[in-house]
C-alpha cells in the first residue's frame, strides 16, 4: 500500500461527490463546499509528486498547508487544522493508538480555532466518535472506523446547527446532513477502502 | 457567462483596469490595494468570498479601505491572501482587519493575524438581526452594515486615528448598527448552476442572508409597507430606537432588485422611522453588498451620533462610493 | 412590491427623500428638478418611461440635467409635465430637451416644443446599433448612450454653453455614440404581472431593447468573450472604429445583473477593443439605464475627442453619478 | 342615443380588454398599450358628468386634450390628436360624410406628427380603410363600418412595422396584431353597436 495511492483516491472520491456535497451546502448553507473540496483535493493532487518520498507527516504537514493557502472558507483552516496537527503530532510508524491521541489533539486544535463542539454538527461530530473507536483494541478495526464514519455522518442530520453558515438556520437545519462531515466520512472511508483493498 | 472557473478572475481583471486610477490588482489577484500608500495611516484590510461585488474590492481607494481580499464566490479568503495584503499596504502604524462574523472568514483571518508580524487588530462586523443570539447560533452575520463600518472606520484612518482608536470606534459603530434582509428570489452559484434555493413568485424569504443561505421563515411575498414594517421593528427593536434619535439609513439591494423598488422601499422605511419619531439624517440607496443577482433588499440602520455623521460625510473615492472628491 | 398603481408615486417619494440635498418633486410628481435653478443657464430636460432607473430622475443635479419627466413604467411622459418643468427650471437661456428616439417619445416631447413660449431645441439620442436603419424602422432606438450624451451635455451648461452649441454638441456625442446590448431574462412589467417574452435558462435575446422589446434573433447563450466580441463588433463597424483611437466605454447592465458579471464584460470588451488598438479612455461600468429586473447587458462606446473628455471628467452631483464634488 | 352612453361604452370596452391588450403589445412592443388604454379611459370616463350637455366638438377635445394630459407613450399623443382634430373639423350634426372628412383630416395629422403611413402597422391601418367606406354612400354603413374596423386591425398582423416600438423587431414582428389597431377597432366597434341598439 503506497501513501500516494491512499492520498490519490481519498482526494478523488472528493473529486467524484462534486455534486453531492454542492447539494448538501445548497441545502443548510452557501453551497460552496462541494467546489472547495474540489479545489483542495486537487491542489493536493498537484503535489502528490513533490510528497513522494517524505515521511508520513512531511506530507501530513504539505497538504495542511495547502488547504489552508487554497480553500479558504471554514474548509480551509478547518481541514488544513486537521492535517497539520496530524502531522504535528503522530510519531514514526503510528499504531491505531498513536493516530487515536493525534486525532484528540486535532480535535481539539479545532476547537480552538473555530470554538465548534461535540453536537453542533460539524465535521468533530465525525472526528470524535471515529477517534473514540480508534482508541479500542477490537477486532476489525478499519470496518469499524469505516462504519462509524458513515453512521456519524449521517447522524449530523438530527442535530442543530450550532457552528458555521448552517447555525443561522435554527431548526430549520433539523433533517440535513452536515455537509463537512460527509467530505470526512467520505476521505475516512476511502482511506479504509484503500488499505484494506491493498 | 464565462467559464466558471476563470468568472472571478476576469473580473476582477476588469475592475483592476477600469478603476487603475485608484487600484491595483496584486500577483495571483490575492488583493486589490490602494494605488498608494499612506505613510503612517493605519491600513484598513477587509476580503471576504466573492459574489457581494461592489463589497469589498469596490470600497478600496482613499477614505475607505486600504486592500481588499476576495476569495471564490462566498468562499473565505485564505489567511496567505491576508498575510501578503497587510504587508503591501503596511504603512507603518499597523493593520486593522474588519472582519464578517462567519466561521470561515474568522478562522482564516484569525490564522492570519497569528502569523503576522505587523501589529494588528480585528474588527467583528455582526449586524444582521435576522437570528437571535441564541445557544443554537455564533452569534450574528456580518451583512450590509459592513459597508457603513469600513466607511467610517476608514474616514477615521484617513485624519489619523490610531490602531486602538480604530478598534474602539468599529467596535462602537458595530454595535451603532442593525440590518435585516428578505429575498424574492434565489441566487445561484455559477459553478453548482443551480438556484441555492427554491422560492416561488408569490413567496418570500424572510431573514435572508448575504450567501442565499435560507432566512427565518417563508412566508406569502407581503406589500413594500409591510416588509418595511417588519425588517424596520427587528432593526429598531435591536438597536433600542427612540423618538428623537437619529440614523443613517441604507436601503441595499441583494444585486436583482431594480432602483425603482429599492426607493420604493425608502419611501416605507422612512415613514415607519417616522412613526416613531426617529429621524433618518443621511440616506444611502443601492446594490452595494450583494448576493450575486438575488432579487430582495436589507435595510440598514446605524444609530448617528454627531461623531459618525461627520465621519459619513468625510470625502470618499472608491470605485462603488465616492463622494466630496 | 406594493400596489403596481402606486408604485411609481411612492418610489419618487423614496427618490426626492433620499436625495432632498439636489432635488426636488414636483406638485403631482410631474418631474423631479434640480433644487437651485442657475441663472443664465440653458435648462437641461430629458425624461422617459420609468423602469430605466436610475436614468433619468438619478442624473438631476450639478452638471448634468436640470429637470427630468418620469413617465409611467416604459411609458413616456406627457406634454404637460415636460412644459411645466421647463416652466419651472428656465434660467432665462432656453430650454434643450434630451430625447431618446422612440415614437411616443418624440411626439410628446414634440407636442411640448410647440405648446411652450421659452426657446428650444431638442437632441435627440439613437444610439443602439442592434437595428439597421432600414426602409422597416424609425431609426435606430436610444438607450444606454443616453447618460453619456446627458453627462457631455450637462458639463457643457455647466459652464455656459448657449443654446446653439449646446445643440451642435448633443448631435455630435450623439454621433460618436453607439450601443448593443443582449438579455439573459425579460422584465416583468408590474401591473402585466408576467414577463414581456419567454426565454429559457440557455438562450439569450442579442439586441434587446431596454423595454424588454425582443431584440434581433434569439440565439444559444454564448460566453461573455463570444458575447463582448458581437456586441463590439457591431459597435466598432457603427463607429468605424480605428486603431489609435480613444473611447469612453459603458458597460451598462439591465437591473439584474450582478457587478461581478458586469466587470468580466468590461474586461472581454476591452480585450476585443484593444485587438483593434482601441484604447479606453474612460470606464464607466454599473447599472445604470435598466429595464427593471432584467438581466443584461449593453457596451456602449463613445469616440473620446479631448473635448469630450474633459467635459466626462468636469464636477458631476447627481443621485446616480457623482465625481469631482 | 346618448353621446355619453356611446363615450362610456367605448371607454369601457377598452378597460375590458386590458389584458388582450397587454398581451399583444407585450409580443411586439414594451407591453404598457393595455394599461395606457386603461387609464386614457378612465380619465376620460371621469370627465363624463363635465362633458354633459356640451357640443360633441367640444366633448371630443376635451377627450383629446385629457388623452394628452394622461396617457402619455404613443397613444396619449396619437389618440389625443386623433379625437382633437376630429372635434375641430367635424361640423355641427355631422352626417357620414362629415365624418369621412374629419377623419381624413385626423389622418393627415397623425401622419405629420408621428410621420406613419399607410401600412407600416399602425392604427392608421384601421382608420384609413374605415374612412373609404365612411366616404361610400352604402347600406348598411355602420355594420360595414364594424367589419371593416375589425378586419383592418387582423391586417396588421400581416405588416412589417416601420412606426412605433415594434419596428425594432424587422420581421418577427410578422403574425402579431398591432396593439394600437385593436384598440381603434374596439373603439370603433363599441361605438356602431351602441349606435346599432340605440
Ligand atoms: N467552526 C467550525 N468548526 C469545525 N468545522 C466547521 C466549523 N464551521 C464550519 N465547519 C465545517 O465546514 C463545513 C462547511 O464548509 P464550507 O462550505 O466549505 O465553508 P463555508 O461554511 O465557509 O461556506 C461545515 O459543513 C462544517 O462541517
Ligand atoms: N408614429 C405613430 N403613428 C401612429 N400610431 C402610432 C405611432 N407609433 C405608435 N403608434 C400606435 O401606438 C401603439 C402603441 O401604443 P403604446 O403601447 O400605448 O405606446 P408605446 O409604443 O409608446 O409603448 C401602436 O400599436 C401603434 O398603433
Ligand atoms: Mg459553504
Ligand atoms: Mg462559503
Ligand atoms: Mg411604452
Ligand atoms: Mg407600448
Amino acid at each position: 500500500m503506497s501513501l500516494r495511492l491512499v492520498i490519490q483516491n481519498a482526494t478523488q472520491t472528493l473529486v467524484d461527490h462534486l455534486e453531492e456535497l454542492t447539494a448538501l451546502d445548497q441545502a443548510i448553507g452557501d453551497g460552496d463546499h462541494g467546489l472547495n473540496m474540489k479545489r483542495g483535493a486537487q491542489a493536493i493532487q498537484a503535489k502528490l509528486a513533490d510528497m513522494e518520498g517524505t515521511s508520513l507527516n512531511e506530507s501530513l504537514k504539505t497538504m495542511g498547508k495547502t488547504c489552508v493557502a487554497m480553500i479558504g472558507g471554514s474548509s480551509g483552516p478547518v481541514f488544513g487544522t486537521l492535517l497539520m496537527t496530524l502531522g504535528k503530532e503522530l510519531p514514526e510508524n503510528p499504531t491505531h493508538q498513536d493516530f487515536a491521541l493525534a486525532l484528540r489533539a486535532s480535535i481539539e486544535a479545532l476547537t480552538k480555532l473555530g470554538k465548534a463542539e461535540v453536537g453542533q454538527k460539524t465535521l468533530i461530530d465525525v472526528l470524535d466518535p471515529v477517534q473514540k473507536v480508534l482508541a479500542q483494541d477490537s477486532p476489525n478495526l478499519i470496518a469499524r472506523v469505516r462504519q462509524c464514519a458513515f453512521d456519524s455522518s449521517l447522524a449530523t442530520a438530527n442535530m442543530d446547527a450550532a457552528r458555521g453558515r448552517s447555525s443561522f438556520l435554527g431548526d430549520r437545519a433539523k433533517g440535513h446532513v452536515d455537509p463537512g462531515s460527509r467530505s470526512m466520512a467520505l476521505i475516512i472511508s476511502s482511506i479504509c477502502d484503500t488499505l484494506t483493498k491493498a | 457567462m464565462n467559464h466558471a472557473d476563470t468568472m472571478l478572475a476576469e473580473s476582477l481583471d476588469g475592475f483592476a483596469a477600469a478603476h487603475a486610477d485608484i487600484v491595483l490588482l496584486a500577483t495571483d489577484r490575492e488583493f486589490v490595494r490602494r494605488k498608494r500608500n499612506k505613510p503612517g495611516k493605519v491600513a484598513l484590510i477587509s476580503g471576504g468570498g466573492a459574489g457581494h461585488e461592489p463589497l469589498h474590492a469596490g470600497f478600496v481607494g482613499h477614505g475607505m479601505l486600504d486592500a481588499a481580499c476576495p476569495g471564490q464566490i462566498f468562499t473565505s479568503p485564505t489567511p496567505n491572501q491576508m498575510m501578503n495584503a497587510a504587508q503591501s499596504v503596511d504603512g507603518g502604524a499597523g493593520v486593522l482587519f474588519i472582519v464578517k462574523n462567519y466561521s470561515g472568514d474568522m478562522m482564516n483571518f484569525q490564522m492570519a493575524a497569528e502569523m503576522l508580524d505587523q501589529e494588528n487588530a480585528v474588527v467583528i462586523v455582526n449586524d444582521d438581526v435576522a437570528v437571535e443570539d441564541s445557544t443554537y447560533t455564533t452569534g450574528r452575520r456580518g451583512v450590509a452594515g459592513t459597508l457603513i463600518v469600513e466607511k467610517i472606520l476608514g474616514a477615521a484612518a484617513e485624519r489619523g486615528d490610531n490602531l486602538q482608536q480604530l478598534k474602539i470606534l468599529g467596535d462602537a459603530v458595530n454595535k451603532a448598527t442593525a440590518s435585516m434582509g428578505v429575498a424574492l428570489t434565489s441566487c445561484t452559484v455559477p459553478a453548482a448552476g443551480k438556484p441555492t434555493f427554491q422560492i416561488s413568485m408569490n413567496e418570500m424569504e424572510v431573514g435572508v442572508g448575504i450567501h442565499g443561505e435560507p432566512g427565518r421563515r417563508r412566508v406569502a411575498l407581503g406589500s413594500a409597507d409591510s416588509i418595511a414594517e417588519e425588517l424596520t421593528s427587528a432593526v429598531k427593536k435591536d438597536l433600542g430606537l427612540k423618538a428623537d434619535q437619529e440614523v443613517i439609513l441604507l436601503v441595499n439591494g441583494f444585486g436583482g432588485t431594480p432602483m425603482l423598488e429599492l426607493y420604493l422601499m425608502v419611501n416605507a422605511t422612512r415613514k415607519v422611522l417616522a412613526k416613531s419619531g426617529v429621524t433618518v439624517a443621511r440616506y444611502l440607496t443601492g446594490s452595494y453588498v450583494t448576493s450575486l443577482e438575488m432579487a430582495g433588499c436589507s435595510i440598514t440602520a446605524t444609530v448617528a451620533s454627531p461623531e459618525f455623521l461627520s465621519l459619513w460625510d468625510a470625502p470618499v473615492h472608491t470605485a462603488a462610493l465616492r463622494w466630496g472628491m
